[in-house]
C-alpha cells in the first residue's frame, strides 16, 4: 500500500472518530456524520446501552486509576529493595576484612609480585601502568573495547538519526513514529557573535594542554596518568578549539571519517601488538621487545606504544561523544 | 602439552578474530554488504576452529582442559582462559547459532536497517560474538565483567538499531535493567576480592574453600553470590527480572531478536554456571542454599513465562516470553545441584540456542509475508505464502513442545532423568510436566492459525513473495540442527557430561 | 557492629551512597537524573576496594612502600566503563526525547497506550476495509 | 621530589585551611544547586572548582606528593572548559529563544 493510500485512510479513520481536523464553523455543523458499516458493527453499538460487564469495569478501573497505583506500588517495592539491598551491605561490610589491615587476603602473593618483579619484569616504573598493560592486559584491551562499543553505539544512535531518507520505508507503522516533539536549539558553530576573550584564552591554552595531554601520554610507564587520562586532557582541547572557534573550525581536521580512521587504527595497532604479545607469551616464545632500563622514557615494552593508541582512542572518542552530543554529528 | 598446538590456541584466537573483525569494520566500504559478509566468514571460521577443538579434545588421552595464559604471566598473576570441552561445545554452538541468524535475516535486516548504520550493526554483532565467548572461555571474574559490559551495550544497542519509538523505550529499560545487573555483579566482584585476594577463578576457588572450612567470613561470602547471581539473573531474564525481555525483544529487527534471544542469556547464565562449578562448587552452594533458591525461581519462571505467553497475540511477543519459560528450565537443571543436573542444562542451552533463532527468523519470515504484521490474527495461512518459514515454525514449535525426534525432546528427556538422583524429584517432574502442557497451549493455535487460510491463500491468490536463498539455507539449516539434536542427543549428552566433570 | 563499620567506614560509606544511586535509579522517573546517579554509583562502589595509591619514585622494591595496584586498575576500568554506559544511555534518552517529547517515564507510558491504540485501530480499519472490499 | 618538611604548626595550619575550603565548598554547592539565576549557578560551579583546586594543592603538601599538583593543573583545564560550555549553550539556548520571540511577533 502506498504512503497517499495509507495517510488517506489514516485521515478518513480521524474523521470518523473524531480526532481529526476541525472544521472552522463546527457548531453550525447539525448533521451527524454517517455510521459507516464496517467500522462499527451494530451489536457492538447496542453493548454500549447495556450495564457494564465486570471485564469493562476493571478495564475502566485500570485506565483510570492503573498507572497511580502501579507507580505507588513500584515506588514502595523500589524502597523496600534498596534498604534492604543497604541494610544486608552494611552488614557485609562491617563482616569484612579490617579496612588497611596488613593481614588482609589481598595482600597475598599476587601483589608481592607486582611490586617486588613488577619493575624489572614489565620495564615500568609506574606499578598500575605495568599491571594493567602486562600483567592483565586482557582486561584493559577488554575496556578499550568498551570504550569502542560506546563510541559506536552513540555514533549509530544519533548521527544517522538526523537524515530524514534514513528511516525504512516500507514499514507500515513508521509514520506515528516519526513525531518529532524536539525543537532543537540551533547548533553551537551558527552563533553570531564572535567571542574574542575566548578566542585569544583559547589560541593562548590549546597548545598548553596540548602539551600536557602529550606529556601524561608518553610519561604513563613512568608517572602516574597514562593514556586514558592523557586522551581525556587532548579530547578537553579539542572540546576548547569546538567552542571557541566552532565546529567547522574543527571539521577541518577532524571529522568522522578522521574520527573513525584514527580510532580503528589505533585499537587495530593496540590489538596486533598485543595479540602478538599475547600469543608469544601463551606459547613460550621469546617475544623480542626489549623492555629497556627502568625510569627512561623508551622503556617497559609495548606500555608506551599502547599508551599512545589508548590516548588516542579516548581523546576522539570524547570529543565525538561532546559533538554528537551538541552537534548531532562529529 | 598434552593438545596440539593449534588447538592449544584456538580459544584466544576466535575472541581475537571476532574483535579484530569489529575493529576493522567501520573503515571497512559499506557497498555490497561487505561488512555483514566480512562478520558472516569469521563467525563460519570461529565455528571450523571450534570443531576442530572438540575434536582434539575428545580424541585426546583423558578427559583434557586446559588453561591458556593471555600473556608471559602464569595463573595467579596474568588474566587466562580455559577451554574444556563443554567450553568449546558453546562456543561452536554459538556461532553456528549466530551465523544461521545472521544469514537467515539478511533481508530482514536490510529491510528494517538504513545502509548507513549496517556496518555499525555489524561492529556490534562482531562485538557481540566476541564477548559471548570471552564469556565462555574467560577463567578471570575481573575479564568477565568487563565482557559483560560489552555485551549489555552492544545488546542494548542491537535493540535500538531500528530506531522507532518502541524499540528506544524497550532499549531503555534493557539497559536500565542491565545496569542495575552489572552494579550487583560489581558490587559482588570487589567483595569478593576482598575476601579472597584473587580474580581469577582457581585460586579464588581454593581461597574460598579455605574459609567455609574455616567458619571464616560467611556471611560475606553469601551475600556476595547472592548479589552476583541476582545480577546475572536479571541479565538473564530469570522470571521476577524479566519484564524488560519482551518489549526489548519483541520490538527489535529479527536477527536481533534472534541473537538477544537465543545466545546473550545465555552467555551470562553460563556465567552463573561457572560461577557454581568453578568458583564456589557444588558443596559450597549446597552449604550456603543457594540452589533451592534457584530451583524455586526456575520453576516459577517455567510456568509464570508460559502464563504471560498465552495472553500475548503478538506472535514475536510471545516467543519472547517463551524464552523466559525457556530460562526457567536451565535454572531448574541448575537448581538440582548436580553433574547430571548441570549437563542437562547446559543441553537445555544449547537446545534453545538452537531452537530460539530459527523460531524468530521464521516468524519473521511470516510476518513479511502477512505485510508485517505480527498479530497472530494477521498471519493465517501465512504458511503457505512462506513454506520454508512456515517449516521452521512447525519445526520449532514442535521442539518448544517437547514432541519426541525434536530438539525439545533432548532436553526435557535429559532434564527428567537428572531429576530422579535429586530429593526434589516430584516437584521437578511436576513442574515440566505443567509447563509442556502451557508450552502446547499456546504453540499449537500458532501453528493452527498459520496452517488455516482462506482459499485463495491456499492456491497462491496472492502476491508472490521472493525467498531469498539465503533465507532458505539457514531455515533448512536450522531444521537439521533441530532434528540432529532430538535424534542424537545421547553422544552430545555424554560430551557435555565428560566437559562438566572436568569443569571445576 | 558499629565499631566493626567505623573500622571500615570508607567501605561503609561507599555501601550507603551506592545505595542512594540503586535506590534513585529505580525510584527516579526523570531519565537524566538517573544518569547522574548511576555514574555516581558506578565509580563509588568501585570505591569498595581499599586505595591509596603511592608510586615513589625511588626503586625500592618493597611491599610495605606501596598500596595495593590491583584496585586502582579496576577502578580504572570502572571509570572507563561507566564512562561509555553513560554516554550510550545519555544517547538513548536524547532519542526518547525526540520520540516522546518527554523525559518522564510515566507520562511516556500513557503516551504508549494511545499510540498502541492508534496502532491497533488502523490494523482493524485495514483488516475491515480489505474484508469490504474483498 | 625533596620531601619538604612541614612542622607541626604548618600541619595544623594547612589542616584547618583544608577543613575551611570543605566547608566552604558546600555552600558553593547549596548555591548552585538553589541558585535562582543561571549565573549565579555557573559562578557557584566555577568556584567549587576553584576551591578544590586549592584543597588538592593543599592535600599535596600534606602528604608530600608532587603529582597531585598536575592533577590540579589538569582540574583547571577541565573546570574552565566546563564553563564555557555551560555559558555557551545557554547563550546559544537564549538567542533561539528570542528568535522564536521574534517570529511570534
Amino acid at each position: 500500500m502506498n504512503d497517499g493510500l495509507k495517510k488517506f485512510l489514516l485521515d478518513f479513520y480521524n474523521w470518523v472518530t473524531g480526532n481529526g481536523a476541525r472544521t472552522e464553523n463546527e457548531d453550525a455543523m447539525t448533521e451527524l456524520p454517517p455510521v459507516l458499516p464496517f467500522t462499527m458493527e451494530p451489536d457492538k453499538i447496542q453493548s454500549r446501552f447495556h450495564e457494564k460487564t465486570l471485564q469493562e469495569r476493571r478495564k475502566d478501573w485500570i485506565n483510570l486509576h492503573g498507572l497511580s497505583v502501579f507507580s505507588i506500588l513500584y515506588r514502595s517495592f523500589s524502597i523496600i529493595t534498596c534498604v534492604v539491598i543497604v541494610g544486608l551491605l552494611l552488614i557485609t561490610v562491617s563482616e569484612l576484612p579490617p579496612f588497611g589491615d596488613e593481614n588482609n587476603p589481598a595482600n597475598n602473593e599476587v601483589i608481592d609480585r607486582y611490586i617486588k618483579l613488577g619493575g624489572n619484569e614489565t620495564g615500568a616504573q609506574n606499578i598500575v601502568a605495568g599491571m594493567i598493560l602486562d600483567y592483565r592486559a586482557f582486561d584493559t584491551f577488554g575496556e578499550s573495547a568498551v570504550l569502542f562499543t560506546g563510541a559506536v553505539s552513540v555514533l549509530m544512535i544519533l548521527s544517522a538519526a538526523r537524515r530524514k531518507n534514513d528511516e525504512p520505508k516500507n514499514k507500515l507503522h513508521s509514520g506515528f513514529n516519526d513525531r518529532n516533539f524536539l525543537k532543537r536549539a540551533p547548533p553551537i558553530h551558527e552563533l553570531k557573535d564572535d567571542d574574542a576573550i575566548l578566542r585569544g584564552v583559547a589560541s593562548l591554552s590549546i597548545p598548553a594542554i596540548i602539551l600536557m595531554g602529550c606529556v601524561v601520554i608518553i610519561n604513563g610507564h613512568l608517572t602516574p596518568g597514562g593514556g586514558f587520562s592523557g586522551g581525556a586532557v587532548l579530547s578537553t582541547a579539542l572540546i576548547l578549539c569546538a567552542n571557541a572557534y566552532g565546529f567547522k573550525k574543527v571539521h577541518e581536521f577532524f571529522n568522522e571519517r578522521t574520527y573513525i580512521f584514527s580510532s580503528s587504527s589505533a585499537l587495530l595497532i593496540y590489538a596486533l601488538s598485543k595479540g602478538y604479545s599475547f600469543f608469544t607469551g601463551a606459547n613460550h616464545i621469546e617475544s623480542g621487545i626489549p623492555i629497556g632500563t627502568i625510569g627512561n622514557i623508551f622503556s617497559a615494552g609495548l606500555i608506551l606504544p599502547l599508551n599512545i593508541c589508548v590516548g588516542i582512542i579516548v581523546a576522539g572518542t570524547l570529543y565525538g561523544v561532546y559533538a554528537l552530543f551538541s552537534e548531532g554529528e562529529i | 602439552m598434552t593438545v596440539k598446538t593449534l588447538a592449544y590456541n584456538i580459544p584466544f584466537i576466535s575472541i581475537f578474530l571476532m574483535m579484530i573483525a569489529a575493529i576493522i569494520t567501520p573503515v571497512l566500504p559499506k557497498r555490497h554488504r561487505i561488512p555483514e559478509k566480512l562478520s558472516c566468514i569469521c563467525l563460519f571460521i570461529v565455528a571450523v576452529l571450534s570443531g576442530y577443538l572438540i575434536y582434539a579434545l575428545d580424541t585426546a588421552n583423558g578427559d583434557i582442559a586446559f588453561n591458556f595464559p593471555v600473556g608471559h604471566y602464569p595463573a595467579p598473576w596474568g588474566n587466562e582462559l580455559r577451554a574444556g570441552l563443554l567450553e568449546a561445545v558453546l562456543a561452536f554452538c554459538y556461532s553456528i547459532a549466530m551465523l544461521l541468524s545472521l544469514t537467515g535475516n539478511f533481508q530482514s535486516t536490510a529491510e528494517d536497517i538504513p545502509e548507513r548504520r549496517r556496518s555499525f550493526y555489524c561492529v556490534l554483532m562482531n562485538l557481540l560474538a566476541a564477548s559471548l565467548l570471552a564469556l565462555t572461555y574467560a577463567n578471570d571474574i575481573f575479564t568477565s565483567y568487563v565482557f559483560i559490559e560489552i555485551n549489555t551495550i552492544a545488546a542494548c544497542s542491537i535493540v535500538a538499531v531500528k530506531n522507532s519509538a518502541s524499540t528506544i523505550r524497550a532499549a531503555l529499560r534493557y539497559l536500565i535493567m542491565s545496569l542495575v545487573g552489572s552494579g550487583l555483579v560489581l558490587i559482588s566482584i570487589c567483595l569478593l576480592y576482598d575476601l579472597t585476594g584473587h580474580l581469577l577463578m582457581q585460586p579464588m576457588h581454593t581461597k574460598i574453600i579455605e574459609l567455609v572450612k574455616n567458619g571464616k567470613y560467611i556471611f560475606p561470602l553469601t551475600v556476595s553470590l547472592a548479589l552476583i547471581t541476582a545480577g546475572l539473573a536479571i541479565k538473564s531474564a530469570l522470571y521476577p527480572f524479566s519484564f524488560w525481555l519482551p518489549d526489548a525483544h519483541g520490538s527489535s529487527t529479527n536477527a536481533s531478536s534472534a541473537v538477544l534471544s537465543g545466545l546473550v542469556l545465555k552467555g551470562h547464565i553460563f556465567l552463573i554456571i561457572k560461577l557454581f562449578l568453578r568458583v564456589f562448587g557444588l558443596d559450597v552452594i549446597e552449604a550456603l542454599r543457594m540452589d533451592k533458591v534457584i530451583f524455586i525461581l526456575g520453576v516459577t519462571a517455567m510456568i509464570m513465562g508460559s502464563v504471560h505467553a498465552l495472553k500475548q497475540l503478538n506472535i514475536k511477543r510471545m516467543i519472547a516470553w517463551s524464552s523466559v519459560a525457556q530460562v526457567g528450565y536451565i535454572f531448574l537443571g541448575l537448581g538440582l545441584n548436580s553433574v547430571e543436573g548441570i549437563s542437562a542444562a547446559c543441553l537445555h542451552i544449547i537446545v534453545h540456542a538452537c531452537v530460539k533463532p530459527m523460531l524468530f527468523t521464521s516468524a519473521g519470515g511470516l510476518s513479511a509475508a502477512a505485510d508485517h504484521l505480527k498479530s497472530l490474527h494477521d498471519l493465517l495461512g501465512t504458511f503457505y505464502i512462506n513454506k520454508w518459514a512456515g517449516l521452521g515454525f512447525v519445526a520449532g514449535a514442535c521442539s518448544m513442545m517437547g514432541i519426541p525426534g525434536f530438539a525439545g525432546f533432548a532436553s526435557k528427556i535429559s532434564l527428567t532423568m537428572a531429576s530422579f538422583d535429586s530429593p526434589l524429584i516430584i516437584w521437578s517432574l511436576a513442574a515440566l510436566a505443567l509447563s509442556s502442557v502451557l508450552n502446547a497451549l499456546y504453540y499449537v493455535p500458532a501453528m493452527i492459525a498459520i496452517l488455516t487460510g482462506t482459499d485463495e491463500k491456499i492456491h497462491g491468490v496472492h502476491e508472490k513473495i521472493i525467498i531469498p536463498l539465503s533465507f532458505k539455507i539457514s531455515i533448512g539449516m536450522f531444521i537439521a540442527l533441530n532434528f540432529y539434536l532430538g535424534l542424537r542427543f545421547v553422544p552430545l549428552l555424554r560430551l557435555i557430561m565428560r566437559g562438566v566433570n572436568i569443569f571445576g | 557492629m558499629i565499631a566493626k563499620l567505623l573500622i571500615n567506614h570508607y567501605e561503609a560509606v561507599a555501601v550507603i551512597l551506592s545505595g542512594i544511586g540503586l535506590a534513585n535509579l529505580l525510584l527516579q522517573r526523570n531519565l537524566i537524573k538517573v544518569y547522574l546517579f548511576l555514574a555516581a554509583k558506578g565509580w563509588v562502589s568501585e570505591r569498595a576496594a581499599p586505595i591509596l595509591l603511592k608510586d615513589g619514585s625511588e626503586w625500592v622494591m618493597d611491599v610495605d612502600k606501596y598500596v595495593n595496584p590491583i584496585p586502582a586498575g579496576l577502578v580504572l576500568t570502572g571509570i572507563v566503563v561507566s564512562v561509555s554506559v553513560t554516554a550510550f544511555a545519555l544517547a538513548l534518552t536524547l532519542r526518547f526525547y525526540e520520540k516522546y517529547g518527554s523525559l518522564n517515564i510515566d507520562s511516556a507510558l500513557s503516551q504508549m497506550t494511545k499510540e498502541q491504540e492508534i496502532l491497533e485501530a488502523e490494523a482493524a480499519l485495514k483488516v475491515d476495509i480489505g474484508d469490504n472490499i474483498s | 621530589m625533596p620531601d619538604i618538611e612541614i612542622s607541626n604548626a604548618e600541619y595544623y595550619l594547612l589542616m584547618f585551611c583544608a577543613i575551611f575550603l570543605s566547608v566552604s565548598i558546600f555552600f558553593c554547592l547549596f548555591r548552585s544547586a538553589l541558585g535562582p539565576r543561571f549565573t549565579d549557578r555557573v559562578i557557584a560551579a566555577n568556584m567549587i572548582g576553584t576551591k578544590i583546586i586549592a584543597l588538592i594543592s593543599v592535600l599535596s603538601l600534606v602528604i608530600g606528593e608532587d603529582y597531585l599538583v598536575d592533577i590540579c593543573l589538569i582540574y583547571a583545564v577541565i573546570s574552565f572548559i566546563a564553563v564555557v560550555v555551560l555559558a555557551r549553550s545557554v547563550i546559544s539556548n537564549k538567542n533561539y529563544q528570542d528568535e522564536l520571540k521574534e517570529i511570534d511577533a
